[in-house]
């Protein structure tokens, strides 16, 4: 706990992050060979849906994250709040880029998805329309944080606005499933229990692996961004200047 | 191999949601980069001009 | 507080919301065509949907006259609880915004051939929803005070967070229409609406003081 | 009124990625007046609202009466009277409106007839029922600075009073400031002009060299 | 002129409209419910109405902030006929809400089940239409400038006027659902067009001039 | 330059129910400054927004060169250079953008070096990148000011143009101020500041008395 607290200071954590960002980017480069391998080469084809359900190794994943990520941005957000710690703000900023895509993919490989399985881009489904009101959540942060020229306010702005849709987003999310279930109108749903059914042990595994990668991505890619960030908002501090006169000279 | 590729007449979804998702990651890691770079020459160059205006 | 209220906005503000509530759903049948089955199915979301736009268009202007000229720096200053004045700020919007729209919806589910117990049901859901468009809108309106692009801005960071509201408003009409009662969806209007009173001028008033920096 | 002091210590504020100033303390007691010196740009405003509680310091500690400004905010606003770059004034509103607002935000009970006659002191008599909008600069600024005869604030914020004013309201405008200081009140201060600010006790603060 | 364009507009300001036409559009389904049929059905008459809105919610700004900061005084003392500065602005308004909007529509579509023909059709009647909404919301935009509730009074003034352009886009794509060929449609979207764009500028000049005094 | 003259002849202004002048006429030339006072309220404004052509007088004419300057619009504003209490900057654009924008709209060409300079001489140079909203008062009006060098117009319409300027920028402005009088220009000012506005050729207007 308390090595904890020494590491919320921009300073120390700095370094740490830079360590970590090798560390996660190998592994997740690993964890994505051997999943795309398994994913093309190890998983048998389906019976019902043919090959097309090799979508679902990218699709489940980036779905996943997408959700995931908001909710520890969320959780950066308020521990920046709470607390006033400078890194939480800057951590929670460095993942909404992220989670942005991966929401946008989730979307994007559904859709793909959907043309060969259901014969329509897209139906207004709980799930579906959740995820594309997400994504607007996300776009709504990242337009919110560069409106705002000073980054210490474009941090605490946007900090609220993640904690605001935070709330918000247990109460979208069953809002519309609600609402989806009151129309009986559109016959087609996402067909879980046929994949489910159909899925076997190895599918579960490369599934997994494929998660464990992006999530590991996720990782390296936000610790990558929030080192920039530290070092643009803390420019003025000594130890950067240090740090970059001597990696200068 | 072009078998393997048409996957069984799915290719162009598949390949398109891999290749899209494939894209979009590298595209994401090289900005990244991208700005990392620039923002360390830049800070760089400020850093060096205020040590010369204060010599 | 009352006086502020009061001196702060003016008559004609009311008429003109109502206006745009009134030509935005009469646009429906314009671009969609006059077939009556399809105008009575589309009522009751057409109906909410401008409520929705009517509400977020006033909002631009809840804090920005304040901001503009200073008001909302002295605001700051006051010796009472931000949330509070923020409260009142917002009460006098739905009372010049929200209120007249409840008011109105019936004359405009009337034109869509809506009936009876689906108008009172549209106008009742307005009531309790119309005031949560008020609230969770401040935070919208207060987030991007002075920024580039604000208008929009507010759309993008508060339509999303509207769209429960306008779930449950047009759905309890549907289920109504469709005879299956529409308790459950009203109370969980009433839940929101709790939520949003008691949650929404503290982060607005945390939006502004972010905000005047 | 009951005694006041105001401490700063080792205050800090950042813009951006320029830090305006950094270790600043000073303190202030009643009966007296700051003079915040300064060019264009070097923080004297960022100064003044960071006193006000208008912008977020970086660093360090703003006391009034011992406790911290920001977590007793009720009852330091209560004592502040601040007055900006803006004018603060609703311009659809008259001037006699605009006051009345404020005094009834400022919680004071204050009559028709105190309202008009800081109109009137202020030379504004003959267009208390203008909307602000169509007055002229300096009649704006004078409608703003009427609140200052209002309310029973202990610390004044002025952040260049005298822009606009001509010679005659300069003269009043100072004129008040000596009563509130001789009487035991706080006015912190900021102005490129040259006006003879003198009253019994001032102190001056250079930033930016 | 270019530069004026250009320098005067950013770039996120576009796709906070693009997003604000996506969300407004979205709402629909939100608030009608998911059936396929009647979403086709409406499909042409919401994806215009959102852009009328779109398009009206952009140009509460046009002049706005000019007037506010003073550029719009200056703008007046310009050495050039200011209806062709009007027009710089409305063009620069039109690049930034109404081009991405055709370009988008496309997808929208898609997303309320229209196919191949209908598509090509809604991005034709949009291309013609959006610049005549600009145009036209431009002289509202200036009659209005400084007053209160500038925001929804000018959607009073204006929406009404964008009457023609909607019934005749989203005519266009239902005759040409159902058949009947759309040239009678589009050509008419040509012709006011033209004299949108020839008096337009002009009106909307005086009207600043006014606005200014 | 060639030779320029500004008549105002029989001229009268109403706002509202008040008449702020009337019968007012005088004639300025080349190389001439026209210091124009009065007390706050008086007309001081509305008088250079009317010859400017932002505001329609009741009756009387203004001729530049002799013409009507209402009717050869475009001539006369090639000539103009107005500046009033706003600042007419777009506050998300940095200094730099906002002079370019500027420099294009009048029509002249002027490259980028001439902007920097023009920035620098106002002691700009650190913040020509920062969006305008973020500087400080003084910055602000500095960055408005700094137009004065790159416009060649003949006549200049200055609206209490020292306020919010610290001393050394006071300094600047009346020099640049002098040298334009002195290379031919002209000159419409206003001030309530006690500034010496000492040059070739001083007229001095009074208004509200
Ligand atoms: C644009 C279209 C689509 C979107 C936005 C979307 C979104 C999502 C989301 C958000 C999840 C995670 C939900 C959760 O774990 O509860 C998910 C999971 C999943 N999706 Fe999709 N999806 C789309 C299309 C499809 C299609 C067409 C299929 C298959 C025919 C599909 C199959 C699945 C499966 C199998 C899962 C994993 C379910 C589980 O294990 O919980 N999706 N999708
Ligand atoms: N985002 C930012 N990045 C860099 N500098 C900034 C930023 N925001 C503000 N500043 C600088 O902070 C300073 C703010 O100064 P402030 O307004 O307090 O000055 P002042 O002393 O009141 O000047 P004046 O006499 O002109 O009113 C300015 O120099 C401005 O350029
Ligand atoms: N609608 C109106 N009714 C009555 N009086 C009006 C109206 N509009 C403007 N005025 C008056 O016209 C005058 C405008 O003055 P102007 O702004 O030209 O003054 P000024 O000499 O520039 O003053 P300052 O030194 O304060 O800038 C003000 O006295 C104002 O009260
Ligand atoms: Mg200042
Ligand atoms: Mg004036």
């Amino acid at each position: 706990m308390f090595n904890l607290f020494k590491f919320a200071s921009p300073a120390s954590f700095y370094p740490l992050a830079g360590k970590l960002v090798t560390l996660f980017a190998i592994a997740s480069v690993i964890l994505l060979v051997i999943g795309l391998y398994m994913s093309f080469f190890v998983a048998p084809t389906d019976y019902k849906q043919g090959e097309g359900y090799r979508i679902m190794f990218i699709h489940v994943p980036a779905a996943w994250m997408s959700m995931f990520i908001y909710v520890v941005m969320a959780c950066w957000a308020a521990a920046g709040m709470i607390w006033h710690t400078r890194l939480s703000s800057m951590m929670a900023s460095a993942l909404a880029p992220t989670g942005a895509m991966f929401t946008f993919l989730a979307l994007w490989t559904g859709a793909l998805w959907g043309k060969p399985m259901w014969g329509a881009w897209w139906v207004w489904d709980a799930r579906l329309t959740s995820e594309l009101i997400l994504l607007f959540l996300y776009v709504g942060f990242m337009a919110l944080e560069s409106a705002i020229d000073d980054p210490r306010r474009a941090a605490r702005a946007s900090g609220l606005l993640a904690l605001v849709g935070v709330i918000n987003v247990p109460i979208i999310y069953y809002s519309v499933q609600w609402w989806n279930t009151l129309h009986q109108g559109s016959s087609i749903k996402v067909v879980k229990g046929g994949v489910e059914t159909s899925m076997t042990e190895i599918m579960v595994w490369t599934l997994l692996i494929m998660t464990f990668a992006c999530w590991f991505y996720t990782i390296a890619v936000a610790l990558s961004r929030v080192r920039s960030i530290i070092l643009e908002r803390e420019s003025d501090s000594s130890w950067v200047k240090e740090m970059l006169q001597g990696a200068k000279s | 191999m072009s078998e393997w590729l048409a996957m069984g007449g799915h290719g162009f979804y598949i390949w398109g949601s891999f290749g899209v998702s494939a894209l979009f990651m590298i595209v994401e890691v090289i900005l990244v980069m991208r700005r990392r770079r620039s923002l360390v020459q830049r800070l760089g160059r400020m850093i060096r001009m205020k040590a010369e205006v204060s010599e | 507080m009352r006086d502020l209220t009061l001196a702060m906005r003016h008559r004609s503000d009311v008429l003109t919301t109502v206006f745009f509530f009134i030509i935005v759903v009469s646009l429906f049948p314009l671009g969609v065509g006059p077939e009556a089955q399809l105008l009575k199915e589309m009522a009751a979301g057409v109906v909410w949907v401008a409520a929705l736009l009517a509400s977020m268009l006033s909002l631009t202007r809840l804090f920005a006259d304040d901001y503009h000229d200073g008001t909302l720096e002295q605001l700051l200053l006051v010796p009472q609880p931000l949330s509070l004045i923020v409260l009142g700020k917002v009460l006098a919007h739905w009372i010049i915004s929200g209120l007249p729209l409840v008011l109105m919806s019936p004359l405009l589910g009337l034109q869509f051939g809506l009936e009876g117990d689906a108008l009172i049901m549209l106008m009742l859901t307005l009531l309790l929803g119309t005031p949560v468009l008020s609230l969770v809108g401040s935070i919208g309106a207060a987030l991007t005070l002075g920024l580039r692009g604000g208008g929009v801005l507010v759309s993008l960071l508060v339509l999303p967070l509207y769209i429960p509201v306008l779930i449950f408003g047009a759905g309890a009409v549907a289920a109504n229409a469709a005879g299956m009662g529409a308790e459950g969806h009203l109370s969980l209007m009433g839940a929101i609406l709790l939520l949003a009173l008691v949650l929404a001028p503290w982060a607005s008033a945390a939006a502004l003081r972010i905000s005047v920096e | 009124m009951d005694k006041g002091l105001l401490e700063i210590r080792e205050l800090e504020c950042v813009r951006g990625d320029r830090q305006l100033f950094s270790d600043l303390s000073f303190s202030l007691e009643a009966g007296t007046l700051l003079h915040v010196h300064g060019p264009n740009g070097s923080g004297k405003t960022t100064l003044l609202r960071a006193i006000a509680g208008l912008v977020l310091q970086e660093s360090g500690e703003i006391l009034w009466n011992g406790e911290s400004s920001g977590k007793e905010k009720d009852e330091f606003n209560r004592e502040l009277l601040y007055l900006g770059h803006h004018y603060g004034l609703k311009f659809e509103l008259s001037g006699y409106e605009n006051l009345k607002v404020f005094a009834n935000l400022s919680g004071s009970d204050i009559s028709e007839h105190e309202v008009e006659a800081a109109l009137q002191r202020f030379g504004l008599a003959h267009c208390v029922e203008l909307p602000v909008k169509v007055l002229s600069q300096g009649q704006k600024r004078r409608v703003a600075l009427a609140r200052l005869l209002l309310q029973s604030s202990k610390l004044w914020i002025l952040d260049e009073p005298f822009v606009a004013l001509d010679v005659a309201a300069v003269e009043l405008l100072l004129e008040v400031i000596k009563t509130h200081v001789a009487n035991g009140g706080m006015v912190i201060l900021t102005t490129h002009q040259e006006v003879a600010v003198e009253v019994g006790s001032v102190q001056h603060l250079r930033l930016g060299q």
